[in-house]
């Protein structure tokens, strides 16, 4: 009988893993949905086929080497089997396999409008092989970084990822971008930023919804069990307060919004309520739902600043927001958790959030400016005239309606 | 025969219809068009960037006539224009003289066919 | 070993109530989906901001204050912990706190396309901290009605809330509505109703499914309990009769539109699935598949009459149909529950109703009255005839497509 | 507390087929979207009708009598109560209508822009509650062909429907658009294939997603028990091989699309998706993570070849690629399946692949036929130029956009 | 030179495409009108409340040619729209007096910039 | 009176825009147009079947001025539809006359409507 409990709670943290991992999978619609609402009509094919591809590369090759890199775990390719010792070895890898394509997603959303599709492509397989799970490695995998430190002496803490999924991703986007360049017409000369308006606000509005609900998949996970009294709670401590965030980061963004420009800014909204999710990822185990809240509210306005900042200051051309929701707030997330957690110091998160930065940047910027030696990374300006959709997929998202 | 093309505020469109249609026009194609004149566009904000929307929407009449109909035309569209008052962007009227019409059902041509 | 049992038994049943209550949540996306895709698409930015906005209010304010009023636990602001008896209190809150913003969804689409966003969230802050927490204290928090009496002596009975939730959404929206007016161009001089066509009938059939996919949550989760015998039949009669409710919705308001008008009217059936699903919500749990079937196909009936009724008749301009969807047939609901459930009787369903109707009604407005008089409750005809969406947000939510 | 154990396993595979099952759902939707994606706007309110009634009803007549033919059960009409041995009735029942639904929209995908609505209402009559259950109850239900042979005898495997839900929902659809004939225009009168885009790809792509989130309920359902370490692994087992297959179809129906026309066709990259998922159903037990992804590969590059091959070769008109990617794939799927799984056999696979497409193909043959002659299955070639919204439905999709 | 104006019905496009590029008219100008005229609007439905839906698609084509071609231009439009027989909606063809043409790529003017 | 009506590349829009406003034209109506000219239309791809779209997006250019503005008007649209060089699918500019020109807010008639 004390086995069949046993064999129960496997189950239980199986099923769990199982439903969490669904939900974070269904994250990937949602980063499709966002991107390609806020992409012009004519280049909305385009991000689609880069979202879906994105996301079957990151699930093959860390299949293939990359879940082996981060976890250490048994050889090359053959990793994955169903049995595990408290909850089944495949589920622990479901769930795993989610979070690279979550990271890679952010990418796509920087790049979008000019990028060549299938450099875009070729980074991917290499960001979730190599460049991702050696960060993985370093810190959900306990190894040390290139034998030098490790970060968990530091007391660096991340609980589900505002730093080593969502700053990450967000790095190699910078990189990716700053090699770039703007899409074209979006500084004119005198360096004025032109707004290029995204073609479908329900898709956004819709892929931000979907991201909202998976976040409780991509946070709620990370607890990593279910079937005890204690984990039970945490889990349910954890979905609460990813929503309490996330709502927090929505009325923070608004508010400042209308406060600054005068109207209620709904794609700004929409980045408010990612910004309050990625503030909260980091630490979402430790704060009172009313904290939670707050440390929400606090990317929302964040996530506004930064926005107009690197669009007008800095002249960083960011489609969809993505460095901000992801890179700035994804550190904000990270230096808030010593507040309310114990655990975590200060310098840790900053020596943390540095690591992955100088590994994450550096490496995708090599690599992307070998791709853009080889193959090139920015489509032409007359094809980035006519849209990629043409150029890259040969076909139009909506060639029914007649566009500007 | 003449061929009248009022450019007007989408939103009068239905009045302009109608007043045209109880004086017995009884043909007109429109179109969306997108107008600049002396009307300013208005401004949008996209991410808290401003920008003006310098072409604002509007609708394109052209309505075939035969040239004794034309003033009854020109005043009808500008009262069904004006019904609130005459504003900034109200539209403008443009006439030019047409050679021929030609029904394409029963080829009908001239002002038969208008 | 008996200790294990607990925990496990805890651990499924707070598990369950989260999934659900991730379900519940999602139905925020459908909301919004469904009303963006039937309002002109001059007021789809608008009613986006809206639909995110009064989420995240709702999940804030029921956690500053509502939830304290409605199961009156510990005091402000500190009642939730992760900590609970048979199931995670924190759990219960999560699940409780997406019903609250389900209420508010229905409000939205009544007074679209010409409600001020601001005076609009004015309402939902208090509707959400007072109006809907003091209803719900009284049934489901099982307070008296202001000390007089109480709704269980009656024989009041609503499982999962087509009078709780549904008609007190429909409650606030039919005060909101009538205070507000109908949409410029909807009644000709001769008092003729004018059909102003929803812009995105996809939209508003996925916002449908959405719906469809998160009652099951609603519904099923309201058994509160899984990790029995006992509760784990419950809930699944629960879910198949969902189901069940939804599917004779459809049916019976496509051949009955089909038969009346002589068309298969699309926005009916996506009504009529709406219809099934709220008539069902009062009783999921006793009567046969069949029966259910029956009873949400007697709500698919009832919403085409009502929505013709309200539009043609009362001249009540509702462009979504939430007051007859969630009102009319959530009142329907209410009543057919004494046919299948013993422990309701059909004065206690009256009495109720009344109660629940009566109190949100006059409570809200009295809020909408006020708002008006201070604020003002209804955009500009000026306003009305660019947009919502230039006025309140300053953007399109298709800027590139052109438009009517 | 033996019992207590007993209940708790009893929850929690209750549980678990409820989530699966909601999963499965939700596949109604992505249907829904994929279609409405991958028609002209004149056509998309008519097929959106489609796609909810047909579900409606395939709940309802499968609930009224399917069931009851697939599973022998209970007597007509009484075979659903909540109780069960192992888990609850009601929960099967729930798991089960979901797939006869899926079958179902397999077949409005292929018939669309020119079947009348309500000639293919009756046919989903039918078949939902005879041709679907019959061939059902000769697998799954382990009944004998007509009371000829077993196909158990044989070693057909069919582990959650390649054959018994997708092949067959292909075989009734190209019945049914063999006697329907081609859309207006589709070819020239040289027999040239004219392509007609779908006009609003992003919807097409969310309705990939919502499928592919979807198939881990309908795979990871159909091991039909969670409680225990064994089953748990290989529910595990069986989502982790769903995703690889669908990552492998993707990528390579991209790269196949990409290396013969040139382009990364977003559609052929979608079907690919599909096609991978097709692909594995059959037998998602039994392969290892990689051997999983070249199935799916397999599927997405066969799907290429037949979408093309029908289209250009066969001059069968199939909108959506429905009997490519369900067809053609299905069987691919099922002859795969012997590779990996000792328990099935090639032949034994070939004769249940031919058992159910002859029953499918010929019974639903007869039915369109029998529509054909009595109302006709066809609309007017006038309608078909203004489109089926405006002749099925009266109204249309999206009224406000200008389109070609 | 003259500028022809057709207002044919959308699915007539294709036909009178061809058939004006078999009498080598090089350049047509498209646009998407609603039309107004004898053909009555149809009728849609929405919730249960009829409507009459009265600007139907139409397509507008604007073509200029040199004085020679009008005639055969005129024949074959409508030949090319009347199919299948004639019938109401099936449009109307204007004509107007061009004073001039002016290829932008070339500058060349006059007849051969048509 | 005339109407200028200038058919360009869309994405030429803003330039010609510009460079009119500076030599004070006041008003513009812009439709947006499928032209089909000697620029072959490009080659898209569906399921594997290429087909050529062969008529591009243009956009139209109606622009009312006065019999004196006229050279100026299409050269300026000439300069800025070629600043990068001419190429095929440039466009083309048509001139008709006008017979009268009418603001509609103000009543106003002739060369001070425009
Ligand atoms: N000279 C012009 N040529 C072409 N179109 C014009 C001209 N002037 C005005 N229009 C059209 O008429 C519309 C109304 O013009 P507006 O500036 O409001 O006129 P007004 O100066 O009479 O108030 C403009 O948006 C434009 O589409
Ligand atoms: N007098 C007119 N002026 C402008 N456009 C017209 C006129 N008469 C007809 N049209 C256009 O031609 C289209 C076809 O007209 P229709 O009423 O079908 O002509 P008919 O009377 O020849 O059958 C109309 O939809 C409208 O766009
Ligand atoms: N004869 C014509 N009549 C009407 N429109 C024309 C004509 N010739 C050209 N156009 C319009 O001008 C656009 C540009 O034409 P294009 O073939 O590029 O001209 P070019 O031969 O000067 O390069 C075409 O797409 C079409 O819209």
């Amino acid at each position: 009988m004390e086995n069949q409990i046993l064999e129960l709670q496997y189950a239980m943290d199986t099923f769990y893993f199982l439903v969490m991992g669904a939900l974070v999978m269904w994250m990937a619609a949602g980063f499709s949905m966002l991107e390609a609402g806020l992409v012009r009509s004519k280049n909305t094919a385009e991000i689609l086929t880069k979202n879906i591809g994105l996301f079957a590369i990151a699930c093959t090759m860390y299949m293939v080497y990359g879940y082996d890199v981060m976890y250490g775990g048994d050889a090359f390719l053959s990793g994955i089997s169903g049995q595990g010792e408290s909850y089944s070895n495949a589920a622990d890898f479901y769930f795993q396999v989610v979070f690279v394509a979550t990271s890679m997603s952010i990418v796509s959303g920087a790049v979008a409008e000019r990028m060549k599709l299938f450099a875009f492509f070729a980074f991917a397989v290499i960001f979730t092989t190599v460049i991702y799970p050696l960060e993985g490695s370093w810190t959900w995998g306990g190894a040390s970084v290139f034998g030098l430190y490790s970060l968990s002496d530091f007391g660096f803490y991340d609980f589900a990822g505002s730093g080593i999924v969502h700053m990450a991703g967000a790095s190699a986007a910078l990189a990716g971008v700053l090699l770039l360049g703007a899409r074209k017409g979006k500084y004119d000369k005198d360096g004025k930023s032109m707004p290029i308006l995204g073609a479908n606000l329900p898709l956004a509005t819709l892929g931000t919804f979907i991201l909202w609900m998976g976040w409780f998949g991509f946070n709620g996970g990370s607890v990593l069990a279910m079937a005890s009294k204690e984990s039970a709670d945490a889990v349910a401590m954890v979905f609460v307060n990813t929503n309490a965030a996330a709502a927090g980061g929505v009325i923070a963004a608004l508010l400042f919004a209308k406060v600054w420009f005068g109207k209620a800014d709904l794609t700004m909204t929409l980045n408010g309520a990612l910004a309050g999710l990625v503030a909260i990822t980091a630490g979402p185990d430790t704060p009172s739902v009313l904290v939670a809240t707050l440390i929400g509210a606090g990317g929302g306005v964040i996530v506004v600043l930064s926005i107009v900042w690197f669009d007008r200051k800095l002249r960083i051309d960011d489609p969809v927001g993505a460095i901000s929701v992801h890179g700035v707030v994804g550190l904000f997330g990270l230096l808030v958790v010593p507040l309310t957690n114990n655990d975590a110091t200060f310098s840790g998160q900053l020596i943390g959030a540095l690591t992955i930065f100088a590994w994450v940047f550096i490496s995708s910027g090599i690599l992307w400016y070998v791709l853009k030696s080889i193959i090139g990374i920015r489509i032409s300006k007359e094809d980035e005239d006519e849209g990629a959709d043409i150029s890259e997929c040969g076909l139009e998202a909506y060639p029914e309606f007649v566009t500007k | 025969m003449k061929m009248v093309t009022a450019i007007i505020q989408p939103k009068r469109l239905s009045d302009v219809r109608e007043a045209l249609s109880e004086i017995e026009v009884t043909g007109i194609t429109a179109t969306e068009v997108k107008g600049f004149g002396r009307q300013k566009g208005h401004t949008e904000l996209y991410r808290g960037a401003e920008f003006v929307v310098e072409f604002l929407p509007k609708v394109k009449l052209e309505i075939a006539i035969t040239d004794e109909q034309l003033e009854q035309v020109i005043e009808t569209i500008i009262k069904a224009c004006k019904i609130n008052g005459g504003k900034i962007g109200d539209g403008k009227i443009f006439v030019s003289s047409l050679e021929q019409v030609i029904r394409i059902r029963t080829g009908e041509t001239g002002p038969e066919a208008v």
